[in-house]
Order: C-alpha cells, then structure tokens, then sequence
C-alpha cells in the first residue's frame, strides 16, 4: 500500500495508479529502423534490480500523467522526487 | 472446581448478571465478563482437549494469547476465543478442539473506511492514554486504537476532544508502508449492537504511530506444562483486577522475573492460599516483594501431576542434580508462571522490520525504531528490558526428573513438545524455520503469541548454542485472526465490481434480452422471445437484419475525440494503415498493433475535420486503447501537438443493419439524402432527427447495408425507442451480441480477443494488406522478427464441417495428421441462417495454404473431419454492404 | 450542448430523471444524494499560458486555474483542474452561448480544443453532516475541510469507480462527477453504504 | 507391481541431511536450494551420476518460493510445449513417493478453473480440447455438474460474474512444499550431494568466457559447471557477469486461514475474479492471489490485493464469509514477459540458468530438475526444455501461457 506522490496531485495512494515498469526505456523513434537484437531488448528486457530502482507510474485513476520516480525493491521506500514525465512541469 | 468469583471488586456490573451456555451447560456471569473469566468464576477448569493428544486444557491467558479457550458462537459457529468474548444474555458457545466447524454464512457485510491521522496510537492502556492526550495537546488529528473491549473510562482531556476519534474493540491488523494503518472494528455481535450494525475495516493514513500495545507473557517450559491451573501470572492478576475472579484457592507461582510477585501478593490479598513464590533466579530483582510468602529462590518446577486438573507441584533447585530424586511436592490447585515477556512489536514486523534477540532484555525486540514509529509504556520497558518487566536470566527448558522432553509443552494448541524440536534437531535442522514447519509450533491461530520465542530458546538449548545466533525473526499481518468477510468489506454480490450500463439498458430489459459481461458492460447477449430458444433467438436475429432490418446497441464501443495540429500524423502512427490522407468526412477501418507487432485492436477513424478525428475501439478495449495513446503522447511523442479525450459515455449509438435500413433511416432523417451516390460507404453526416443533433456513420459491422447513428447519451432511449417505432411496420428486430458475432463471422471479420489473443499478428488473419509499406506504424519494427514470418504461422481459415447441423465447439483444437499436439483451434462457430449450415472460423498452422484441403477438429474425443475454405463465406464482392 | 427544449423532448438523464432540478436518488438521516441532471460540461485542453488562461478565462466567464486541483468559480459556474494541460468547465444553468461563440470566433492558438462532454459524466451533490463520511466509505483522498477546501478539486476512486471531486460551494456539500455508465453502479453502492451507515 | 514400501515420514527419519562445510571444489555447483535447485542435484546424480555437486543456499533449504508457494499441482498449460513439460513433470509427480521413498503428501483431488464469461468459457474450453490432444486428461463442466463436484460453490447466476462452468484435471492436486524440498534434499544427501545453506553466493569465478566457479559468503567453491536455480534472485547474479535476462520479480501474495474441519476437498482457480484456493490436510484454506504490479523483492505486496481477493473468494463459497485469515505472506516470483521459464545454457560457457517459472515453479519441480540435470550433464537441452531458451525473445518464438497461467500476469 504504496504512498506515491504525483507532482502535480501529491501524495495518493497505490490504487489510484498504474505501474509501467522501468522509467527511460525509449522506445524507437518513429521511422528508425531498429535491428532484432535493439527491438527485443526494447521488448523484453528490463533492469530488475534489488534496490534502488527507477521506475514509471502512471497516474491513471486520477489527473492522467505519467511520472518516474526511485523506489527501493527491498524496503519500498521512495527514495526521490517524483518526475512529470512529457511537456509539462509544475 | 478451582477458580471462584470474590464477593467484591472488578469492572463488572454485578447488578447485572447473564446467563450463557458452554457445552450445553447453562451457566451464569455478570456483565463485563467475558465468557473465559466467567468459566473461570464458575470453577470450569477444562475448557477444551488437545488436538493430538486430547488432553485436558484449561485457560492459560486473559487476551489475544490464550493457546488453548477456543469456542465456536452458535447460531454461526464462528471460531474465537473465550477471553475475546463478551458475554451477553443467552449466548451459546463450545468448545472447539483446535479446529473449527465449518461456520455459517453471515451475508452481512461489512464497512471499509477510509481515514488520515496525524498520530494514531495503539492501545489504550495508561500509556496509550498519555500518548494520545499528549498528541491532542499538540494539535492535530488522533486516532486511539484498542483491541479490547473493557478499555477504562477516557481521561477528561479527550472525552470531549475535537479532532479526536477513540475506537474500542478495533484491533490494528497490519501497518504497511507509510504508515499506513489498518484496523479492524467489532461491531457485530458486542453487546448491544444493532444487529445490522457492520464491522469496519479501517485504513487510516498517518503521519506519525504511537505503539502502547504493551508485552505478552511467556509460560515456561517443564514436563506437564499443560494441566489446567497452570496459567500466566500477569493474566491470573487481569482476572483479579478486572473481572473479581480468584483462578484457584491454593496457588504456588514460579517466576523468572519481579512482575509475578505482584500477582502473589495481590492472590494473597484476595483470599488465595498461596503457598510460594518458586524463583528462577538466585537473587530476585528490585521489586521482588514476596509480602510474607515464601520465595524459594534458585529453584524450578520441575514437574506437576493430577488428573482432569492441575493437583501438587514437583518444586527442585535449579541447579544440583542430586536433589532431582527428591523433589518438593506441594499440593495446589493454580500455578502461575511467568517465563518473561516479549513486547507486543508485530505491527513493526509487517513492515519488514526483524525483531533480534536483545541478551540486555531477554526478549526479541528492536533496537531502533523506524522512523515516524514511537513505542511507549511496557512495551517499551520490555524491549528495553527495564523494571519488574525484564527476564535478564531467561529459563527455557527445565529438564524433567528422568530427563525426558514428550511432555514439555512448547505450543499448546499445536500440541507441540520439546521432544518434537528435539527430532526436528536429530534431522538435521537447525534453521528455526525448519523446525517450525517440522513442529507446526506457532501455526495455530494464537499466531505463536506464547510459544515463539520459547521455541526458539529450547532450540537454542538443545543445540547449545544461544538466540542471537539463531537469527531475527519476523512475523506477518494480521497481527490477529480476521474474518474474511470484513476484509471482502461491500464489494459483494452486483457490487463485487462496478457495472457499466448503457443508456438504452432499460429498452433491453423491457425487451426481455438476456445479457453477457463484456469487461464491465452488461450488453444485451441476445433476445429470446416468450418459449423461444437462445439459439431459435439467435437465428431469428440473424436472419431479421439479412433479410430486413435490425437494430443493435452499439454505445459501449470506445470512443476517442482527437484534436490537434498534429492529430493526422499521430493517427497515422498508432494505426498500421494510413488515415493522413482520408478524406474529412469519411471514416476508414484501422488496426493497431502491440509494440511487439501483435495485433492490439481495431475500430474506425473517422475524419471531422482537418486537425479533428473520431476514433472507436473495441468494447472491452476502450480503457486499454487510451491508456496506450496517452503514453505515447506523453512518454514518447511530447513534440506532437494533439489531445485525446474520452467521449464515450457522451455518445449513446444504435446500429441499424440489413437491406432495410436505408429505408428506416430516411424515415428518422427525412431531410437526408441516403442514396447510395450521396451517403456512400465508410461516410459520416451530421443530420437532425427531429430536433434531435445526430452523428450518422455508414458503416457496417454485419456485411449488409448498415448505419451508426450516435446522439448525445442522453437521448440514447429516445432514440432507440424512435427507431423502433418508425421501423415497426418493417419488422424492425433488436438484435444482441451474439446474433453480431454470427454476422460478422460469416463475412469473415475478425474479432480482437476472439480470433486473436496477444499472438497473432495482423498476418495471420489476412490482413497484411492493411499493413502500410509507406509510413511508421507502432508495432512494425517487431514483424520482421525471424518467428513471425514463418510460413507455418496459425493463420485465419473458414472451416466447414461435412454435417451442415455439426456445431464445432469453440475452443476445439485443430490436430496435425498424427502424433499429439495441436495445429491450431477453432475460434469462432455458429449456425448460420444466411448459409442454412454450421460453420466456423479458426486459426490453423500453414493454414492459407491449405485451403481446399481438410484438417480434422478434436471434439469430445473424436477426430471430425472439416473443409478448410476461405474465411469470407457471405458476400465476398461486398455488393450487399456497398450497394 | 443541447438545448434546453430538447430537455423535455425525450433527455433521460443515467439515472432516470428527466428534469434539469436537482432530484434525490438516495437520502439517510444526515446525507442525501441528488442528481443535477443534464450539467453542461466543457473539456477545455490547451497549454497552459497564462495569457490564454487568462482571456479564455474571459470569454467563458470563470477563472481557469492553473494551480493543479483547484476550481475556478463564478456562480455557479465552475472551472476544474484536471491536468496539466486540461480543464472541465461545467455550468448547471446553460454554457451553451458562451460555448458557441467561443468556437465560432476562434482565434485560439492551434493547440487549443474544446470536447462538448455534457453527457459523459453526471453531475451528483452529496450533502448533509455525514456527506463526508459517506465518501470516506469508498474514497482514499483526505477530504478534511483544511485539506480538501472550497476551492479544491481531484480525480479519485469512490467505489473503485473513477470520479471528479469538488465543493460544490463553501459549505459541506459535494459534488461527485461520475461517468454516465457508472452512475447507476455508483449510486447502489451509496444506498447499501448508507444501509449500514446508521445502524 | 506388488504393493510399494510406505514412504518415509519426515517425522520417522533419523536425519534428513547433513550439514556438511563446503569443499573446495565440484563437479557441479547448483546457486539455490529451493525446490528447483534440489530436484536437479538429485537428477545430476540419480540420472546421470554425478554426485560430485554442491547445492548452495543463502537461507534455509526450501525457505524461498518453494516454501511460500500454495502448492498446486497441474498439468493443464495450453501450448504443446508446456502441456510436454509440466504432463512430464505430474507423471513424475505421480511416482514421487517411490522415487523418493518420502511422503510428499501429493493428493490427486482435481484441480478446476471457473469461467465467468463467455470469453473465459471459449478459452478454457480451448484449453482442454488442447489438453485432449496432447494426452492431458481434462473436462469441461457445466454449473450444475460443478456444483456437485464442489456443493460449497455458488453457482447462482444473481452474482457479479457468475460461474458459467469450467474446466477440471482430475489428475491435479496438492501435495506438501516442505515434504517435496526434503524429500529431494534428503535423497540428494544420500547420494552424496552436499547441500551447504546460510552460503551466499556473491560473485563467480571465471576464465575469459568460462564459469570456473563462485565466490561466496564461505569462500571460493570452484566448479565444473555453475547451474542457477535462484528464482525472483537469478537477474541479480546474473548482473555480475553483465548478463540481461528478460526477468522481473514480483511480489505473489497468499494466505492460510485459521483451521476448519474438511469442506472442501479440491483445487478451485479463477483467473477472472483473481483467486485460487484449496484445504489442506491440516484443514486450513491456502489461497494464492493475482501478482503485485510493482517490483519488489521484500517479500510482501499490497494488502489491498489481498481484501480484493478476499471478496472474490466470498463470491465463489458463501461459506467463507466467517473464517479468519491467519497469516498472509509473500513470495518473489521471476516472471517472462510470456509467462514461461527459460532452462538454458548462458552465453558464458559451464553456466546455465532456469529461472522464469512465475506461478509455475511449484509444479515443475520434478521436470524442472529432470531436464535442468539432462542440460547440465550433456550441455544440450532436454526436448523438454529446448522451446525454452533464451534466444526465443530474439527470434519471436514466444510461448505466451498468460491465460493459463494459475493467476493474471
């Protein structure tokens, strides 16, 4: 039961959000032409690290925004600020 | 007959007294007993038999720790214990032998809540009390949790104080990250309650928690531990203090620490005979006052005899074999032991937090507490083993006489002995896990409050070596037993997860239509009409829109309102063909694709203007589809200038399908022209029906001549209703989910979750020719991939069997010539009106290639032979549909 | 936005009613819950300059905050927060006029857009002593008057139904915007919580 | 066969294993004791005779997934590839007791999965004709034929998602996750394999692209092949050797209810509504729930998970509604992005990885460790295992087994 803090709603709880998984996986660019190799490590592989981890949540049950933030995978404590992620900053 | 009732003193009500029944017996307490300290007032010693053993139990403890008081509450039968209880007039309970009977069902629910503190403390003992004074004074919002029911009057500070929330009878279960607390509260049941009264379950946000939740005592272990009589020290004295009972009348009580000593001389005060104070410890402590009873210190019970109860105790010195042979017997009906104490810190653990053995406490506990964690009062004494409280010299197995262990109870529910951790250590165990799960010791559903950490010492015993050694432990929610009803709380029966209704429901009620869950939605699944089969329904359906018209309900598709200088080329990006060329005003089908090239969901994308679309999804794909958009736009594309909004419960649809519905259709617009030249295929209008602003696409879904007409949800049933009505003399048909699935399968077209399921990629159902060789498409750079574009791929096949009535089940395997394994499955199969025969759909290894040959369908066992044919099998030229 | 002759004219609001006055779907001892059918409803998206805030502001009447989660107010007009770059402006009474002419003379930065969504959501008051109590049954937010105050406003869960939460006005009412396909689930969730409510 | 010896109850046996200290070298190195890492020692040596193995283990033997898991045993995957590996490992099952001479407590009881929908109905129907044709035994039931396989079950069509039948192995079953971790332990011991716990692994030893050994909590152990059994851990040691595995662990809640005389006597699964639930012999229920979302490694998840899975469970049996949760706890499962494991070799020679078992390790025990020990001892994969390689999330040859995977991934 997660307490996650949104930039721009603070704090909600883990119910109002999505987890995505590892934050500043990129995604190929429109028209690039990735190798099989660059696509399936886009697809499949993700760090899964046993600490401090870089992680995207979505904030899909309240104002939408997708943000990133640090959390530990042992204590579940979160160890940065929350990011907005896209145009738009606080 | 050992325990009595005093002639005065306790917190009950003795001007009012209540009668309850145990084992069928009809017995009598006061108010403000509970039912284990009026079966100790009225002399009952065995309140159960050991579950392997069947030996006789009485009550050991006064609270959440008593191992052995379990009852089963008629009428229900619901399991708890007898120091848990409140009595109340007419209550009727038995005893239960570790394992309960199989309870009733209680269909009340009960209340979840949800609540932010600044300080929530708990326990209301003197020092929860402080605690919580303390943090008003301070300003801000408290919360006073107490598990148990008899919690003395509140101090006048918080009686009356704003911002202040006392919960009795509210045990705090679990504390999870944040601070989070949650709690559960008896309503249910406790005396006077409304029998509609809901227990709650509370999730309380805090910012800071207080721990008051005091100590539990420990028994010691030595051989016939288990005879009734034989009790905590500290609870004999909650029975003294709280509920005027004496537990027996000649008592000796053995300690390892200066808290039993109280209890004497408060035994003594009240009128008990107590014989001696037997003292671990060569040098008592500090607080060691025997008031005038003999203290023999230096020695141990090594031993007990009696029958049904508790009769003389075998007393020897501690240390000094030779007196083994020996021993002192000295005749007494109550021993209260008092082995040390652990401090009540669960709640820390469910956190992560490891409780170590502390030497300088004699006990597991913590030397740093988290952070926004305060623990106050005994627990806080214990754990850092200050005062009467602490157990510097912990005794954990005093040998017996003749040196065997099979009667040294560890865990009295589980009826667990040292001589079982003994076999646990012979096999090779030494990790305390091993031997719990070898043992079972601390399983049953005292949670280990009395055993734990004496398990741990005669491991440590045994093995010679010493606790901290042997590691921390840890312990997990619920910090008591909770009832699975109050954790399912009002999510119960239609309201278990939300339903998604449209706004034409009422029409198909009326209707008679049976529905389906799609995701959320209830749809209207099919119509059957007064003795009319599904299937005769489905039929009829079917055949009303070849033949006629039919209407269907088609507002819970997902609709998505894109706007933006940039909203061409983002359609274009999300969907495998183009949509930057379409023409404003006309609608084209479109497909998207997972980022793995798998295909994701389909719908049409209609052109509103230069820098405006509509797009619709799949019913059960509409939340996961803007999800999806949204985090390309936000995470990916932030350059692109385009909003997406959600417009799907603005626009109720009905889609009017069959030859007839050009007719029906100029009958609602007459100011339309519908003709084929001015309202052509894969086009929108924005036309008034009556008065009415409506958004008409000519689309198709079924393979006829169709139309979706959307209007504001709100005039949804107007709108249906008006349908029908302007179409009555055409016969006009609702038509549900099933009777579509039917049409769109006869011409062939796919559906998102049916024909495919995360592994099919557009390909497979034939449809590269939607894949655009000119643009980017989310998705494409993972079809080259060397699997996905095998020859041998599942690929989408029309299937017929030889018997035109034959229905293949769906889900059937389609098998290779020989050998096991599966060629692929059947997806979709129907009777079909239009074609007067069964036929089907599937995905099928090499399949397009085989058309023309046969593979054989595994149904019920048999092998039966089906016609591969081309999946499009009415109107192939599309001349119904276009015309 | 639809005209108000068209009320009358077959509008059947998601929970059944078919009048623009508030009407009461469930009420207990200290709470009761009413459906302000056929709310006006504007979703505003544009980035958020505060020069074309301010004269959109302007034009429709009410301030559009750009403080997340806080409501502009003018009457009964209201402008919500609901994202960085998004706005719901609802009006119980008529926002169709202003709404006409704010798209008919334009002049709007590319990027700017306007969703008519009157219909998407319904608009529900819970007021009474125990309105905030009720909430608290199924919603996680803190909706403590010095936290949660007249001028706030969030997307949450209640029931585990997505919602918009606001003051209606100044004193303990709310106002719980719910998606027209929830609303009847959401309702009979607030009747069986009420059921227990004073038990 | 004439009647076969009563297997050993843990209870009877004089020691179980030993507690030896590690040697400075072995043929074979198995990273975890857990269920995985003991079956395989015990195949290395039954199977191929080398006996010559170390099983290393940072805890307790059998004190990680193997000792958290809701013990359910079934064969009933979709795909070929799986139904081959995990029908394997039930006939493996099914002769356990005697190839172990231990009580492994395995009770064929069935194990049934319930469809609310119609999609779930379509689905699971697909998976026993399925099931069919790769030699599974599998049925589908309608509501009324379940209802008398399980009369606690509501069936009534008033609820939420109603039952609208489902599909039962008879086959499938539970047995007892600590008997099965010291049944193979303790025959492994008697083998000559020496299972070292409270031994860490840290970091490997190596020679240019070669495994040569691992550095641990208790020094340096070198060894002819290193073999990785660690679960929700392996992508940690993996990192040291800069390896990417496409693994992400997550938190798998269950929870024991305090005991009840026996009602329920078979395995009971919901893939739509989140639950699986059976009684074990002690009489308490087991139940397991849907994955936490988030990573984590701390052995706990989101208690709200388990409140939803509480309701659920009402839904299915009425009779619930009154007995207490006792304990809920957490395992780490390792889970692939299609809900399969991989049991390889690694791109460094002498090293191979099985890991990726998400809800399924349980089951796969005895095939698991059957094909794991073939791989290892003749560095090719077992037919079993050779569709579980690594590289398939290259070529695309993925066996995506979400939907018959015991819970939602």
């Amino acid at each position: 039961m997660l307490l996650i803090s949104c930039p721009w709603c603070g704090p909600r709880e883990e119910i109002e959000f999505r987890n995505g998984g590892e934050a500043g996986v990129a995604a190929p660019e429109p028209d690039a032409e990735p190798t099989t190799d660059e696509i399936s490590g886009f697809l499949f592989f993700r760090s899964n690290p046993k600490g401090s981890f870089h992680e995207r949540w979505n904030h899909s049950h309240g104002c939408r925004r997708w943000v990133s933030l640090t959390r530990s995978t042992i204590t579940h404590e979160i160890e940065s600020e929350s990011q907005p992620t896209g145009r738009f900053r606080p | 007959m050992s325990g009595w009732r005093l002639a005065h003193g306790g917190l009950i009500d003795r001007s009012r007294p209540v009668f309850f029944t145990f084992d069928g017996r009809r017995l009598a307490g006061f108010s403000g007993d509970t039912v284990a300290s009026a079966l100790l007032a009225n002399g009952v010693d065995v309140v159960a038999r050991s579950i392997k053993l069947g030996r006789p139990r009485g009550i050991v403890a006064a609270g959440t720790e008593e191992p052995n008081a379990l009852i089963a509450v008629e009428p229900g039968l619901a399991l708890r214990r007898a120091t848990e209880v409140e009595l109340v007039d007419g209550l009727a309970v038995r005893s239960v032998s570790g394992r309960a009977p199989a309870p009733a069902i209680d269909e009340t629910p009960s209340e979840h809540v949800w609540h932010h503190a600044d300080v929530v403390v708990v326990g209301a003992g003197a020092a929860g009390l402080t605690a919580a004074q303390d943090a008003v004074a301070a300003g801000g919002r408290v919360v006073l949790l107490e598990g148990g029911h008899a919690a003395g009057p509140l101090p006048d500070g918080l009686v009356d104080a704003a911002d202040f929330v006392f919960l009795p009878r509210t045990v705090a279960v679990g504390r999870f990250d944040s601070n989070m607390i949650v709690a559960h509260e008896r309503r249910r049941g406790t005396p006077g309650a409304n029998t509609a009264a809901r227990d709650r379950l509370w999730h309380i946000r805090a910012r800071d928690v207080v721990l008051a939740t005091g100590a539990v005592e420990r028994p010691l272990v030595f051989a016939d531990n288990d005879r009734p009589g034989i009790m905590l020290a500290g609870s004999v004295g909650v029975y003294l203090q709280r509920y005027g009972v004496a537990a027996g009348r000649r008592a000796v009580v053995f300690t390892a620490n200066d808290s039993a000593y109280v209890v004497a001389r408060d035994l003594q005060a009240a009128g008990v005979d107590v014989v001696a104070i037997v003292d671990t410890r060569v040098r008592p402590g500090p607080t060691a006052d025997a008031g005038g009873i003999e203290v023999l210190s230096g020695h141990v019970v090594a031993g007990t005899t009696g029958d049904e109860g508790l009769a003389s105790v075998l007393i020897v010195p501690r240390d000094g074999d030779a007196d083994r042979a020996s021993p002192t017997v000295v005749e007494a009906d109550l021993l209260a032991v008092s082995g040390g104490w652990d401090p009540a810190l669960r709640l820390l653990a469910h956190t992560g937090a490891r409780l170590r053995y502390q030497p300088s406490a004699g006990t597991y506990g913590v030397t740093e507490v988290p952070p926004r964690v305060r623990i106050t009062g005994l627990a806080a004494d214990v754990n850092g083993g200050v005062g009467a409280f602490s157990t510097l010299d912990p005794v954990w197995l005093v040998p017996a006489p003749d040196g065997s262990l099979d009667r040294h109870f560890v865990d009295l529910q589980r009826d667990a002995t040292a001589a079982d951790i003994r076999r646990a250590v012979d096999a090779g165990m030494r990790s305390p896990e091993h031997v719990k799960r070898f043992t079972t010791i601390g399983t049953g559903n005292d949670q280990g409050r009395t055993s734990g950490t004496n398990e741990l010492g005669v491991l440590a015993a045994l093995l010679g070596t010493t606790l901290e050694q042997l590691g921390p432990t840890t312990f997990r929610t619920p910090l008591v037993p909770i009832p699975m009803r109050v954790l399912g709380g009002p999510y119960r029966g239609e309201l278990f997860d939300p339903v998604r209704t449209t706004p034409i429901h009422g029409s198909h009620v009326a209707a008679g239509a049976l529905f389906e869950n799609v995701g959320q939605w209830k749809r209207a699944w099919a119509y059957p009409r007064e003795g009319e089969s599904f299937d005769d329904a489905v039929l009829r359906e079917c055949r009303a829109v070849r033949e006629g018209v039919g209407i269907m309900d088609v507002s819970t598709l997902g609709k998505i309102d894109v706007q933006g200088p940039d909203a061409g080329a983002f359609v274009d990006r999300v969907y495998t063909n183009r949509f930057s060329t379409l023409k404003v005003g006309s609608s084209r089908y479109g497909l998207m694709l997972r980022a793995d090239g798998m295909v994701f969901d389909d719908g049409t994308a209609t052109r509103l203007a230069d820098d405006h679309f509509h797009l619709t999804t799949t019913t059960g794909g509409a939340a996961a589809v803007l999800d999806w958009l949204e985090e390309w736009l936000q995470t990916e594309w932030p350059d692109l200038r385009v909003r997406l909004t959600s417009v799907t419960d603005e626009w109720a649809g009905v889609a009017i399908a069959g030859p007839k519905s050009r007719e029906l259709l100029a009958r609602l617009a007459p100011n339309l022209d519908v003709s084929a030249e001015a309202f052509p295929f894969m086009t929108v209008r924005n036309e008034y029906l009556s008065e009415l602003p409506a958004r008409i696409f000519r689309i198709s879904f079924s393979g006829e001549l169709s139309y979706e007409v959307y209007v504001k949800s709100w005039y949804g049933r107007a709108l249906w209703d008006a349908i029908a009505a302007a179409g009555a003399d055409l016969d006009v048909t609702p038509y549900g989910t099933e009777a579509m699935h039917v049409l769109r399968a006869e011409k062939g077209y796919v559906i998102v979750g049916q024909e495919t399921d995360g592994t099919v990629t557009a390909a497979d159902l034939g449809l590269d020719w939607m894949l655009s060789k000119r643009k980017w498409f989310i998705g494409l750079g993972a079809l080259d991939r060397p699997h996905l574009t095998r020859p041998d791929r599942r690929q989408l096949v029309g299937l017929l069997p030889d018997d035109p009535d034959l229905h293949v089940p769906e889900g059937s395997a389609l098998l290779p010539s020989g050998g096991l394994g599966t060629a692929g499955n059947v997806t979709s199969s129907y009777r079909s009106a239009a074609l007067g025969r069964t036929f089907a759909l599937g995905l099928l290894a090499g399949g397009r290639a085989r058309i023309g040959s046969r593979v054989d369908a595994q149904v019920a066992g048999w092998r039966v032979p089906l016609d591969i044919v081309e999946p499009v099998l009415w109107d192939p030229q599309n001349e119904r549909r276009d015309g | 936005m639809v005209e108000q002759r068209f009320a009358d004219g077959g509008a059947v609001s998601p929970l059944g009613n078919r009048t623009f006055d508030p009407v009461v779907v469930v009420a207990g001892p200290g709470v009761e819950v009413l459906e302000h059918s056929f709310t006006d409803q504007l979703d505003v998206r544009l980035d958020p300059e505060p020069a074309v805030l301010g004269a959109l502001g302007d034009r429709l009447r009410v301030a559009i905050p750009a403080e997340p989660n806080r409501v502009g107010r003018d009457g009964r007009r209201l402008a919500l927060w609901l994202a960085p770059d998004e706005w719901l402006v609802l009006d119980p009474d008529n926002l169709e006029d202003d709404v006409a002419r704010l798209t008919m003379e334009g002049g709007w930065p590319p990027d700017v857009t306007f969703v008519d969504v009157s219909a998407h959501r319904t608009l529900l008051e819970l007021r009474g002593r125990d309105a905030r109590a009720l909430l608290a049954r199924g919603c996680p937010l803190d909706l403590d008057p010095r936290v949660f105050g007249p001028d706030h406003c969030a997307q949450t869960l209640l029931a585990r139904v997505d919602v918009i939460l606001f003051r209606l006005d100044g004193t303990d009412a709310f106002g719980v915007l719910v998606r027209a396909s929830f609303a009847r689930y959401l309702v009979a969730w607030l009747t069986d919580a009420l059921e227990g409510f004073y038990a | 066969m004439s009647g076969r010896r009563q297997p050993l109850d843990p209870h009877l046996v004089e020691r179980l294993w030993r507690t030896p200290a590690p040697k400075p070298a072995y043929d074979v190195v198995v990273v975890g004791a857990g269920g995985h890492g003991l079956s395989t020692a015990y195949y290395l040596a039954k199977n191929h005779g080398i006996t010559n193995v170390a099983v290393l283990e940072r805890g307790w033997l059998g004190g990680g997934n193997m000792g958290r898991n809701t013990t359910v045993v079934r064969s009933n995957y979709l795909w070929d590839q799986s139904a081959a590996i995990y029908e394997f490992s039930l006939k493996l099952w099914e002769s356990l007791e005697d190839e172990l001479d231990f009580d492994v407590l395995l009770s064929q009881r069935g194990v049934v999965a319930l469809a609310h929908s119609t999609h779930d109905v379509r689905e699971i129907k697909r998976r026993v004709s399925a099931n069919h044709a790769n030699g599974i035994d599998a049925e589908w039931l309608e509501p009324a034929e379940l209802k008398r396989f399980v009369p606690i079950i509501n069936i009534s069509p008033e609820v939420r998602y109603p039952v609208l039948g489902g599909s039962l192995q008879r086959r499938g079953g539970i047995a007892r996750h600590d008997h099965v971790a010291w049944g193979y332990a303790h025959a492994a011991d008697r083998m000559g394999v020496d299972i070292i716990q409270n031994c860490e692994v840290t970091d490997f030893l190596r020679d240019g692209d070669r495994i040569t050994g691992v550095q641990t909590t208790r020094g340096p152990i070198a060894a002819g092949n290193v073999a990785l059994a660690a679960a929700g851990h392996t992508s940690t040691l993996a990192d040291r050797l800069g390896i990417r595995l496409p693994i992400q662990s997550h938190p798998l809640q269950a929870l024991v209810s305090e005991l009840i005389e026996p009602f329920l006597d078979t395995v009971i699964m919901s893939n739509t509504v989140h639950v699986y639930v059976s009684q074990a012999d002690k009489g308490e229920l087991v139940m397991g729930a849907g994955i936490d979302a988030f990573n984590s490694y701390a052995q706990r998840g989101s208690f709200l998970i388990i409140e939803r899975m509480l309701a659920a469970a009402i839904e299915l049996f009425p009779i619930f509604s009154q007995v207490r949760v006792l304990r809920t706890w957490a395992g780490i499962v390792d889970v692939c992005p299609d809900a399969s494991p991989i049991i390889g070799p690694l791109p460094l020679g002498n090293l191979y990885v099985n890991t990726g078992w998400g809800t399924g390790g349980f089951k796969a025990t005895p095939a698991s460790g059957w094909v794991y020990a073939h791989t290892i001892a003749t560095g090719q994969p077992h037919e079993l295992n050779a569709p579980f390689q690594l590289d398939r999330f290259r070529s695309g040859a993925l066996v995506d087994e979400h939907g018959a995977a015991g819970v939602a991934h």
